[in-house]
């Protein structure tokens, strides 16, 4: 047994000296263009950074490659986003057009400051777990593909998140972002009963059921039946008993839910709210997703006020208006009917058309 | 999923190694489980912790909460991954024949 | 795996954003699991459905996470995933590196794992995705030789993160990448053997534009603040009106409280510094001429989770502010205070705000030793079902 | 009951506010409940606490409600309180009376009761306060002769109200006294005879102003607004601004869309309509200059109710826009279906909302045949928990 | 066995005839003084009103007083309005001082208009009801004795709504006033088993329990036992089950709540929300209670903007400024805790110190 | 409260007439409350409804809601109250012996 406890590296050990002299006396920013900020402190030093898009679930030769870059122009430090983009960063000015071309020619893109869509915050998907009802960075490179003019550039009203997690346990900020895929499930579990006494605590999970779904076979008591009719799919059951996935390649599919925020600019954090319940998965493309995402980012630069974001818009102007603007039907499915619904029902007179 | 010898009988158990036939459990079969599990002997300690586990699950239905462990026990959960440095979880549970624990333990 | 074998995810090697499934075919070339995992992400496009195998338990000596163990469920097309486990492994707080240090963990990788990763995990791990179960030990004594360790995973706490704060953002109000670093030293145990009934997260942002989002899905979120009022330089303030800033359209309408005036006479901006609720839009709007305040803390928020399984919560104010010094102990005593009655008292899979929400926000806070103050709450109660004591 | 015998309640004959002591001894010189009537509010001044006794059911022949039956405590002490019961009459439509019909109840009420009433009841009913269950019969036939009839309680249609309206009120959109009328004599069986799970109650306003708090209390409210545009009589506006109102601070910063703006050189209001929301509040503060549209009718909303069992309910929007003409057939339609599916469904005490929150409102609009729109909520489902058909 | 169903006499029989007249023509209003409205109709007809506060309990000689009135002078007709005020009207301007002069030689004041305290919408209390918690019209005399400056002149904001329930049923809007005053229990129902059975169906009374208090008793099939712990006094089992009574002459008292509203003009309807969680009763004038309403009514009046409800200006400084204002302390009762308590949590770091 | 002769027996009735001792009652008790209840003679109609109130209330000790009365006597509310004029709550079930209804019926 080797060392334990150890704890994360001291980051103090891996700070850029610009930044090591300059900790905490930052006095202001700009952001020169798309991807390149300049920081000034209160000392009279200036640090720049160059933003790099990545796609995450990378091969170990790509950090090699970022690592060579930043050797060559930064000292030989960088830093990750918290939403996964790249900083590389440096007190000359003049290494910023160096950097940006080699980031280039390594493919990568430049950009995600300011009022641009960032990063796609996102999961395992298809390429790690058991829960998915979609593939994650499949879908993110298919919608990142086409929002790429977003993502070098800064022309939206404000900066726009987009987040995915592939199913609806969402890891990651999904449910606060200004929009947000989700991997659905459309059909109940399967239940596998000969493996339910191995694999299954009973108890937990009946439990685990929000609508209390699930009970116990009364002919059979080491089983368990589910009522379709109660069901919405949620998988709770399956994370915590292995003989009830409900994965099923005809029902899974992706939901949107758009109007989230996090932070407390303006307005307080809204949740993100149901847009469009389901699109079936297409893969390799989702072309159905990826184009409802386009349109409601097009609505979204078309009407909303500058420093307005996607949530701020629509509360401005109403959802009912929403729905006209991008044409996504409204359904029964956009009621909500869990918990907390009531508080979500129209309490006045005041409405638009 | 494979089957192997564990206290002289052939028994199912998952990728983990968790047995998959609650039934054969007996305390030979642990005492091989506790091989897997860099125990190298099972003390009265070990056996303190397993079978309070097992007649928790028996009971109940779950396996129980740490907490109850270390209290009921008396072990306080430093002394568990001694006895089994791989954790209760993993560790004790899979030595006690319980089903793979997915929340809790 | 050949690439005609893949006709599916070949396609998004096409397209401006840079491709994964370039990256997992660079990895293919030196790794057999790595290929096969090319061949799996095919076979679910194919099916639409994942062929992952649900959880496992592995890990290495003495903890009790770090390690999501994972199985193919075609072992027999894809042998070498038949364990494909992913490792945590905790970042260093702000996620800056050294390329040291970096190519170190690639090198590492490169040896005892598939040659994927993550950069990062949505919480804030270097994600080390696939290996074999007789890989994991070594490979974490390895990471531990070289200064890394593992996060946590399962009912335990989970890696905290922190924005970059200090280190490169003029807003921080707090050091988020000392606390950050602090904690996670600090609850070692607590991250690494899990005992509670759930997961609980920690995130620290240096101001309420929140860059690591805590208040979405931190169980307990810092982030930073201030107390007294911002600062004004009003000569910037003029430039910025000067070279056609839009002051009243982009910030005076836009403040939350009507806190702000744009006085064209005087040509000041004038706050009425009680109405202001700290928001940071007019200082993100004109970071050359306002700046936060200079006595500055934390505010502490508790409770925000993902949907599973009573819907999901953004967090809420607990305390409405705090200095934030170290050794940090006034957080250190909240946290173990906080984990003291959750594990007392919730059930198995049970968060501390869902907790909250079932015994009573007034419980909750007798228990912890913190006064109820009108901050807490958006309102006071409409109903009068009020337990009188 | 002499005066040096209620010294506690005398303390309220002084003050500016009219005395109901006063008037309860009004009427004790000539009635007897009414001198015992002092009495027992002494009494209860005295201890604190009421001195009636829980429940009683009396009630007039062929009606299931109609009178709240009542019965004091201390019977010895309060011989003429045995029986007080009240008798709940239906109002005409907005309150209007002649002093003629109101001399009539006056003196059928001199005959059989105590003396004493409440104009109004806060369902709107006239309240007469204390009769014997004797005496029920013989001074209902006689109300009845008069015209008058009584209004409803029990698990019954409640009396429905309205506002003054087009009577005396230039906002009205819609004849909040016809369709109160209306309905109110369609649905005379409903209201006389109890058959549902709990009470309904309708109550009817000619504008979001709401005079008669419907959307507070009623589990129907017909509430009167326009789809067109509302009108502008720039030249009255001008006027307003001329004699120095603050259109700025007091309309166009209240406007909650912000549809308003004051072009200060056109002098001229000028209304994005497509963003007003008919709140009133600028028609309100201007009712010279500005009136509703002219394509008029009402926003159904459903579900008011006070907090027994699961907290008050504010009414949500049922039907964004219903024209209002009599018959009135669409929403008597509509409230049979409603009434349908809550009898069917409903628990005992189970107010028309909490069915809906219960069941959902999915299957509620089903059941009535009414197709979803956005109008009905604020937002969209957070939660992820969809049920698909 | 007379008639029935009858319903209640046509409304048009009722309306004095400039009403008729002008039915739906009204074109605007004025307010010429406190309590004095002029509607003008687009014939160019002209009706006055004087609307005139009411102790709403009251004998029948004093229904025949305003009869007279409305005799005299409104050609034998009058109403009463939504508020138990009574509005006397005519189309004659002259009459109208002589309207007021007559209602004020009964003792009736003149006012209740505009921005004014109106009348208080109340309940029974002890002089019917057995489910009071405290008395209706006596404490609502004593508050309209201390607000009447505010109910004869228009110097408020905006209109101010006071409303006054004897019981949490909360009969009446008391749940969305601008005060609203409860009557509430604070012990626990006392069981008198001995009635139980004769009284009460056990399976509604046991439902009735928003909290689940009630159990049968395990040693009594024909009894029941209230868990105190779980009580929070609600009553709701005493309204179904007369041997629960839980009047108590010191426990009882009143609660304040503020900031409620109706109207849909400007903001949505808001529920009044807790600002005094208990005063004990003190007949016959609830000195602490009418001096706690006072303050409120005088700080709002203080610091709301014109024409803002005394919700709209609480959300606008946020209720701790409401706090601190009023000097009413915030305690444990305020924090919700039932149902959807979890909603009104603060999700924001913005708030006032 | 007052005692009054019903069916020949002495039983303690409250202020509305409903009686107190609910074991005492039988048809005799029936017949004679119905005559305060303005009905004549019980016919079977009569007796129909009074026997599923009370058989429903045996069983599940509530009164039925209307809804259920009508649907299992197969009476309409109209003839209900033609039957018993005061109604099925103030009038059916004090001839049928319940307890005084609060919210149903
Ligand atoms: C680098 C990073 C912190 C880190 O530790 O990694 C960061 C850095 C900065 N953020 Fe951020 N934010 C970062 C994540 C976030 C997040 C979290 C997230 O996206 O998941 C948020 C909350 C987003 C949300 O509300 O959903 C966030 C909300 C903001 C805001 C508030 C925006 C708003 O009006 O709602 C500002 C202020 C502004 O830009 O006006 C801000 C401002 C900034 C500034 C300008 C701060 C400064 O003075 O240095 C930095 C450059 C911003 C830019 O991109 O233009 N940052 N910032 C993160 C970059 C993520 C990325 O790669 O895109
Ligand atoms: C790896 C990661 C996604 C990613 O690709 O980035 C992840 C992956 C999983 N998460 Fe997560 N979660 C990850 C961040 C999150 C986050 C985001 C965060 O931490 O900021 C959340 C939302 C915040 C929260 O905690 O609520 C999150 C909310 C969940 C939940 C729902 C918890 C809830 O209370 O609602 C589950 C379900 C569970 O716990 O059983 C879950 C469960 C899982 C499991 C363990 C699946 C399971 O049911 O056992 C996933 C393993 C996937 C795999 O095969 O590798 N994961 N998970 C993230 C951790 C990486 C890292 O350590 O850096
Ligand atoms: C007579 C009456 C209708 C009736 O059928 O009886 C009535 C009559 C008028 N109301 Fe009202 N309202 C009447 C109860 C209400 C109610 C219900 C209540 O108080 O329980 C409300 C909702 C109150 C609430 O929100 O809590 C109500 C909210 C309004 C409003 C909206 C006020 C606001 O800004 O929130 C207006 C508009 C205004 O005055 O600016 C209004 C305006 C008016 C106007 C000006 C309408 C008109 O043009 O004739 C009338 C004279 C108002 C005045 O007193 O200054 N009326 N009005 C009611 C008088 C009650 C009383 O005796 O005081
Ligand atoms: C007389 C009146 C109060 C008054 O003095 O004005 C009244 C008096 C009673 N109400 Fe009420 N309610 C009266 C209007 C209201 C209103 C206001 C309204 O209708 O606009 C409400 C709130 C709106 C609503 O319906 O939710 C109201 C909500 C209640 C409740 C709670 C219902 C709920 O669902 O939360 C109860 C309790 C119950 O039904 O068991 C109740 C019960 C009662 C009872 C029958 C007491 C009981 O538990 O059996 C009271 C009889 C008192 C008595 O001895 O005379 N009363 N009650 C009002 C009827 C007069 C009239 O017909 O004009
Ligand atoms: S979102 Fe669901 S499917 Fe995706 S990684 Fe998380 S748990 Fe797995
Ligand atoms: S998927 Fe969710 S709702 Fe369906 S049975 Fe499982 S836990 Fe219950
Ligand atoms: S959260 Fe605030 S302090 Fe941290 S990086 Fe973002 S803007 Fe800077
Ligand atoms: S920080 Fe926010 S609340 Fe404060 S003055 Fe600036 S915009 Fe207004
Ligand atoms: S609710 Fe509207 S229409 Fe009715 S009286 Fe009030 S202002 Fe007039
Ligand atoms: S009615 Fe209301 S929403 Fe419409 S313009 Fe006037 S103030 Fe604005
Ligand atoms: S509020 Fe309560 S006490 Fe007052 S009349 Fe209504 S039910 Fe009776
Ligand atoms: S008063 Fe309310 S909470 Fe208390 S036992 Fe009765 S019903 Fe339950």
């Amino acid at each position: 047994m080797g060392k334990t406890d150890l704890g994360p590296p001291d980051y103090r050990t891996m700070l850029p000296k610009v930044i090591e002299k300059n900790y905490g006396k930052w006095k202001y920013h700009e952001i020169l263009k798309p991807g390149v900020l300049k920081h000034v402190s209160e000392t009279g030093d200036e640090v720049f950074t160059v933003r790099v898009g990545s796609p995450r679930l990378v091969s170990i030769d790509y950090i090699r490659d970022i690592c060579d870059v930043a050797d060559k122009y930064c000292d030989g430090h960088l830093r990750f986003t918290s939403r996964y983009n790249i900083e590389l960063m440096t007190p000359k000015k003049e290494n910023v057009e160096p950097i940006i071309a080699a980031v280039q020619k390594l493919g990568l893109p430049v950009g995600g400051t300011g009022n641009a869509i960032s990063n796609v915050v996102h999961t395992q998907g298809w390429v790690h777990c058991h829960s998915a009802a979609t593939d994650s960075s499949g879908l993110v490179k298919a919608i990142m593909d086409e929002l790429y003019p977003y993502f070098i550039s800064m022309k939206l009203p404000a900066r726009l998140r987009v987040a995915l997690a592939c199913c609806i346990n969402m890891c990651g900020a999904v449910h606060c972002s200004d929009i947000a895929i989700v991997g659905v499930h459309t059909k109940p579990p399967k239940v596998d009963n000969s493996k339910v006494t191995a694999l299954c605590e009973i108890p937990t999970t009946l439990s685990s059921c929000p609508t209390g779904a699930i009970r116990k076979d009364p002919s059979n008591p080491k089983s368990l039946v589910v009522n379709d009719e109660k069901c919405m799919y949620c998988g709770n059951c399956y994370t915590v008993c292995p003989a009830m996935p409900l994965a099923d390649s005809v029902g899974d599919g992706v939901a949107i839910y758009v109007g989230g925020k996090v932070s407390n600019a303006r307005t307080a954090p809204m949740f993100s709210r149901l847009a469009i319940p389901y699109i079936p998965n297409n893969p390799p493309r989702w072309p159905e997703v990826v184009s409802a995402i386009k349109n409601i980012v097009e609505v979204y630069a078309k009407h909303a006020h500058p420093e307005e974001r996607m949530g701020e818009w629509i509360e401005r102007v109403g959802w009912e208006s929403f729905f006209k603007l991008t044409g996504i039907p409204f359904t029964e499915y956009h009621i909500d009917d869990f918990t907390h619904a009531i508080d979500t029902y129209r309490t006045t007179t005041q409405f638009r058309w | 999923m494979a089957k192997v010898t564990l206290g002289s009988k052939e028994i199912e158990i998952d990728e983990d190694g968790f047995i998959q036939e609650p039934d054969l459990w007996d305390e030979a079969v642990a005492q091989d489980l506790a091989k897997t599990e860099e125990v190298a002997e099972m003390t009265p300690d070990h056996w303190a912790i397993v079978n309070f586990l097992r007649n928790y699950f028996l009971e109940f239905g779950i396996a129980p909460p740490i907490r109850m462990i270390t209290k009921q026990t008396g072990f306080d959960l430093k002394t568990i991954y001694k006895l089994f440095p791989s954790g209760p979880a993993k560790g004790a549970c899979k030595v006690a024949g319980l089903p793979k624990p997915t929340g809790c333990v | 795996m050949a690439d005609q074998d893949t006709p599916l995810i070949n396609e998004l090697e096409k397209g401006p954003w840079p491709s994964y499934v370039k990256e997992i075919k660079r990895a293919a070339k030196k790794n057999a699991a790595a290929k096969d995992l090319l061949g799996v992400q095919e076979q679910s496009f194919k099916d639409r459905i994942t062929h992952w195998k649900h959880g496992g338990i592995v890990g290495v000596t003495g903890y009790g996470g770090g390690v999501i163990g994972r199985y193919v469920d075609m072992p027999e097309e894809f042998p070498n995933l038949e364990m494909f486990h992913t490792m945590r492994v905790n970042h260093p707080s702000g996620w800056f590196y050294t390329t040291e240090a970096l190519r170190k963990v690639c090198d590492i990788w490169e040896k005892y794992g598939s040659g994927m990763t993550n950069f990062h995990g949505s919480t804030g791990d270097i994600i080390l995705l696939g290996t074999s179960t007789q890989n994991l030990q070594p490979c974490f004594d390895e990471l531990a030789e070289n200064g890394f360790d593992l996060g946590g995973s399962g009912s335990a706490l989970r890696t905290p993160s922190a924005c970059v704060g200090p280190a490169r953002c003029e807003y921080a109000c707090i050091d988020t990448l000392d606390i950050c670093n602090n904690l996670t030293h600090e609850f070692q145990d607590e991250m690494h053997r899990p005992r509670w009934p759930y997961k609980f997260k920690i995130k620290v942002s240096g101001c309420c534009n929140d860059g690591v989002a805590a208040i979405a899905r931190a169980d307990l979120s810092i982030i930073g603040t201030w107390k007294d009022t911002l600062r004004i330089d009003q000569e910037e303030v003029r430039n910025y009106v000067k070279n056609g800033f839009d002051i009243k359209g982009i910030v005076i309408d836009k403040c939350p409280t009507k806190a702000l005036d744009w006085d064209e006479k005087k040509k000041e901006l004038v706050l009425r510094a009680e109405d202001c609720v700290r928001c940071m839009h007019c200082i993100n709007k004109m970071p050359k001429a306002l700046r936060p305040g200079l006595d500055r803390g934390a505010t502490l928020l508790i409770g925000a989770k993902a949907p599973i399984v009573k819907g999901a919560y953004l967090s809420w104010v607990l305390v409405p502010f705090m200095k934030m010094e170290p050794p940090y102990d006034e957080v250190k005593t909240l946290l173990r205070n906080i984990w003291e009655w959750w594990d007392e008292n919730g059930r198995t899979r049970e968060r501390v705000a869902e907790l909250i929400e079932r015994l009573g926000l007034k419980a909750f806070l007798k228990a912890v030793g913190i006064k109820p103050v009108p901050q807490m709450v958006y309102k006071p109660r409409a109903n009068p079902y009020v337990f009188f004591e």
